[in-house]
């Protein structure tokens, strides 16, 4: 019975492909691959699923409920320990500013909000660690941080756009760091399942991807349009300040800074990790564009 | 009527609030109105109110389906209660959201599995209060239900559930409340309508004015449930000595 | 016989409610008994009718669970069922009928459909009575059934209860405070103490229609009242 | 003792469902427990279940202090009930969770923001099955106290507070389970120790075994303030008509 | 006169419990109330105590609802309070002695730290007379106070509160369904019906020791007896 059902799969019309989606500036070029019709035009039935909530996307790809999900590279190497082997095959570009009331004084005890185990507790060592004694303060919601830094509990936080420019609104001041990270920390990953069975749709999805950036490219003003018709909620006041990244033709962290997370993550949890870059990326699809 | 007092209540109470923080965290009542008959009304509003409108209500009527056996038995036969006490308070202090990975292998993303996390969720204070609720049954109608031979439907017919039923109403108060305000767990992902999804969407954007317009449909349609549920009581309680 | 008791024993956690009770009940009779107040006579019927086992001594019973009603001393009305509903309780909706004739018999016609909490004393006392009578049990324990009525209302139902006992074939025990009472309703009169029997006595004229009247209907009384004061 | 078996009970179900789903979003039961006494136990075990046995208890009694007047109130007094249910009602379906921004404007990131949230989250149960409780004290035990001239305070504590005590403990039951349900929400914010925050550190890092490890700690934390309520109810309760 | 209503009318949703009710009690009186079952006696009892308003008519009270105490016709004993805790309901602490006197005298000696569902009906019912008698009212309203207590029992009352209430100088109001507990209680017995008193009479050798031996003892009850049948 259950071959019967995979042979009818197979012949009927092609499986959709499903890809979890955040409410980050990482998301326009998917969702204006989308408007465009390129996912069609590159004969894929590609679902975006927008979640809210990171970890509940995250358990989504884990239990298979997505096929592939915006994930980053920290989750990336905790989880490649858990029995859930999720494998990058994208980078994405976002933005992490962060938001203070005023300039941060220098040689003081900065306080700062963040997530624990995630890349915006990295990019906080990478912003401020140089200049700054830095007290983390872990709050996972970005809601809750943001109150915390506008009532003063906290100097500042780390906040993905286009989240800072709503925080911009309320007379934050955002505060950017050229040229960090050197990479991009964020990552499409997919599950092997899907790697595996769903191969053709992802090789579409990518070249899809690719054709989004160069439009992105040309006319950053289509990432504008992609963003507030996409995500729910966004106040029209920010489609022109919410700061965009460069969106880059696709392709997938070095080496080098892929080791240099692994050892961070691992200072971090405690946890050794014997992964290196080969378990922890798929080239093909990159390599095929 | 009686409802507008208290609706007139919280409205100061918020308008005090408001002004008091004045942050945007809590905005102004009239602001939220505006909002709401500008953005949320002309727009798909009926759809958020249904979708989570059906989702609560299957919710509940799947927990009391189960729970109200559990806490009967639980409440009647010592011996049987000896073994589903400790397994409630054992499952009961479970953070259900933390099974949310387990629900998604097993039910998937879709309302199924939204429903029946709700379902969870007021399964077990539903099932604890009927039993408390059971056990304080008079003695005297028990020993009157041996006395004169009912049979064991006929004991739940007239004895037991009788003397229950104010409690089940109570319980149905709390546990309504518990899924109304749990919404937002069960509607945070894969969901496209309903008020825990535009509180969520809201919230995750800091957009206060939004999320409170949100929050006030909630409220409004809790307080809905609300009399519906006291007129019912009302309704099925035997009236008792009064004055 | 359809009862017997030897030598019973009912204890409670904190007091013995009886011992060395020791009685054996014919079909058909109709057996009052009278003791002080806390003597163990409820107790002794809750035993009788299963509610509670025995501590001691044996019990055989030529009946089961089902045939026994027992009227409880406070009416236990179930305050979420209608009068009507609460007579019924228990039994099939056709016995309507028989119940409303029942209670219009007892005076109560016109709150048949009322709620308990909304009758007198009395008049709850009445439906108690209509409950367990209309059961037609082999044997029926009646706990000072007519404790809260009025002496006239008290004697007509006593006529009742009698005749309609003796038509039904049904035995009865019959606990009350009243003399007169014990001594008109019971063929035999049993006198009880917490440490057992302490008199019986027997009533020849129970049949006789003039009982009322008969000079032997208050000696008996009388012959009673001073055994009881015996036992104080 | 009896409790064990009801362990038992779980245990069981526990691998169950781990054989069933076979998926590590439910690892097998020994597996975690060789984690917790490997991981857990050595570690700061006992720091994390103090600090969320301090915030729950904590919690707990503050919302029942507002939550016992509140119910006793509102079932006395009908024409106070008139204004409070409304306001219940409404302020009862808000999800809590959504307020966290309100919390940090006005109560900091400190603990005592997050022991509010949890006396905040349980005082609407609590409140509504404690006036359902006073409203269903016998009227008979009501007149007696007018006839015999109890003052207020003496109506509370002989006639009020007695015939609620078992509901009091009902609804401590209820708001137990809640509490330590919700525990992870406030938790998640700007913790370092706590059941909540190992459970949501762990989930973030896919460590199901680990976080189950959590949850069991959590279970068997919630379980024995269980047995102490069951315990507090027995002593504190009249005895009543028995066998 | 420390109580008076005229015209008095009491209605329930359902029913009027009792309408045209005048009496008027001078201070220090007994008046023993009979009527049939659901004739009002109660409901008239609660009006008196405040606990119910008139729907008609007036009432005049000489004294406040401090000055009443009202023993109901069910005990309604608090389950969770000891026996002896029941009876002081409402008093301070330093009147345990003269509680437990009352209990003692009423043979609840031993049973003086049991809880309420321990008791046997006639127990409980002395506990609820005890609770009302302690307070030393300036009117005493008594709902059937000895209807589940023995013969014995009940005349040994009958006296202890006879003399209790004249020594203390209480106006006592007496509802009871014995005929021979009203005449022997009462300087004063009236009949009512749901229509209004119906009956009155007045008793002249209320005060006289060996009332219980006299002959017009047993005339005033054959009288009222016979009034009371013409009011069916
Ligand atoms: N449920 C109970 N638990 C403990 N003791 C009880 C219980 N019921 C009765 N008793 C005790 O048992 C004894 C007998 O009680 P029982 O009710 O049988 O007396 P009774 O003869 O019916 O008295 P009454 O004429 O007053 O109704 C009493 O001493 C009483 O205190
Ligand atoms: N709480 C109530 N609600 C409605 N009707 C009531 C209520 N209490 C009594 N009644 C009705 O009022 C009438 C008088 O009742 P009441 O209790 O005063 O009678 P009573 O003289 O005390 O009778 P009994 O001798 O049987 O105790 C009855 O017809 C009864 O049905
Ligand atoms: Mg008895
Ligand atoms: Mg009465």
């Amino acid at each position: 019975k259950d071959a019967q059902q995979s042979a009818s799969e197979k012949a009927g019309p092609e499986p959709t492909l499903k890809v979890g989606m955040m409410s980050a500036v990482d998301a326009a070029p998917f969702y204006h691959a989308l408007e465009a019709g390129y996912y069609e035009d590159e004969g894929v039935d590609v679902e975006l699923v927008l979640f809210t909530n990171g970890q509940h996307r995250q358990t989504a790809l884990q239990t298979q409920q997505v096929d592939g999900a915006m994930s980053d590279l920290v989750a990336l190497i905790t989880q490649s320990t858990s029995d859930f082997r999720l494998i990058g095959t994208l980078s994405t570009d976002g933005a992490f500013p962060l938001l203070a009331t005023g300039p941060l004084t220098e040689g003081t005890t900065v306080t700062a909000g963040t997530m624990e185990i995630s890349v915006t507790n990295y990019l906080l060592d990478a912003y401020l660690k140089e200049r700054y004694a830095v007290e983390k303060v872990f709050i996972n919601e970005i809601p809750a941080r943001l109150e915390a830094v506008v009532s003063g509990q906290l100097d500042t936080g780390i906040f993905p756009e286009p989240f800072a420019s709503i925080g911009e609104l309320r007379n934050l001041e955002k505060l950017t760091f050229e040229g960090i990270p050197r990479e991009s920390l964020n990552i499409i990953a997919f599950t092997e399942k899907a790697l595996e069975g769903k191969e053709k749709q992802i090789a579409g999805f990518h070249r899809a991807y690719e054709r989004a950036v160069k439009d992105l490219q040309r006319d950053p003003e289509l990432a504008r349009t992609a963003l507030m018709n996409a995500i729910p909620a966004l106040p029209e006041e920010i489609r022109s300040t919410m700061g965009l990244p460069t969106y880059h033709t696709p392709s997938l962290p070095s080496e080098s800074f892929t080791e240099e997370i692994i050892s961070w993550t691992e200072g971090i949890t405690g946890t050794e990790y014997t992964v290196g870059p080969e378990d922890l990326f798929d080239a093909r699809f990159i390599n095929a564009l | 009527m009686k409802y507008l007092r208290g609706m007139g209540v919280v409205l100061l109470l918020w308008y005090v609030a408001a002004f008091l923080i004045s942050s945007p965290v809590i905005p102004f009542p009239h602001s939220v109105f505006i909002y709401t008959l500008d953005q949320f009304v002309p727009q798909e509003m009926h759809l958020h109110l249904l979708y989570s409108l059906y989702r609560i209500l299957l919710g509940l009527f799947i927990a009391l389906f189960f729970a109200i056996p559990t806490g009967m038995i639980a409440g009647r036969v010592p011996a049987l209660d000896r073994l589903i006490s400790p397994v409630l308070y054992l499952l009961y202090p479970l953070p259900k959201i933390a099974f949310l990975p387990v629900f998604m292998v097993l039910l998937g993303i879709g309302d199924l599995s939204k429903i029946i996390l709700i379902a969870i969720i007021i399964y077990f204070p539903a099932s604890v209060t009927i039993r408390d609720g059971v056990k304080e049954i008079p003695f005297e109608f028990l020993q009157l239900a041996v006395a004169y031979h009912l049979s064991r439907k006929q004991v739940l017919k007239d004895i037991i559930w009788p003397a229950i039923l104010p409690r089940i109403f109570s319980s149905l108060r709390i546990t309504l409340g518990i899924s109304l305000s749990v919404l937002f767990i069960s509607e945070t992902y894969a969901a496209s309508y309903g008020l825990g999804y535009s509180i969520m969407n809201y919230w995750v954007m800091a957009q206060y004015t939004g999320m409170y317009a949100a929050i006030m449909l909630l409220s409004l349609l809790g307080l809905l449930l609300y009399i519906i549920v006291d007129w019912a009581e009302r309704l099925c309680v035997h009236p008792r000595a009064n004055m | 016989m359809i009862l017997s008791l030897t030598d019973a024993k009912l204890d409670y956690p904190k007091t013995t409610a009886f011992q060395h009770f020791s009685l054996t009940v014919e079909d058909g009779e109709m057996v009052s008994i009278i003791g002080r107040s806390g003597c163990g006579k409820t107790s002794l019927l809750y035993t009788i009718a299963g509610l509670l086992p025995l501590s001691g001594g044996t019990m055989q019973r030529a009946f089961g669970n089902e045939g026994v009603a027992l009227m409880f001393q406070q009416d236990r009305l179930l305050p979420w069922k209608r009068i009507i509903d609460n007579v019924l309780l228990g039994l099939s909706k056709e016995k309507t009928e028989e119940a409303a004739t029942f209670l219009r018999s007892m005076g109560l016609g016109t709150v048949m459909h009322h709620y308990p909490h909304e009758l007198s004393g009395g008049m709850r006392q009445r439906v108690a009575l209509a409950r367990a009578l209309i059961r037609k049990p082999n044997i029926l324990l009646l706990d000072e059934p007519l404790a809260s009525l009025d002496e006239q209302q008290r004697e007509m139902l006593q006529n009742d209860i009698k005749k309609y006992v003796r038509d039904q074939g049904i035995t009865l025990l019959l606990v009350t405070h009243s003399i007169q009472e014990a001594v008109f309703m019971g063929s035999r009169i049993v006198m009880m103490t917490n440490k057992g029997v302490s008199y019986e006595l027997k009533n020849q004229l129970h049949d006789d229609p003039n009982l009322r009247t008969r000079d032997e209907f208050f000696s008996m009384q009388k012959t009673l009242r001073l055994h009881l004061e015996a036992t104080r």
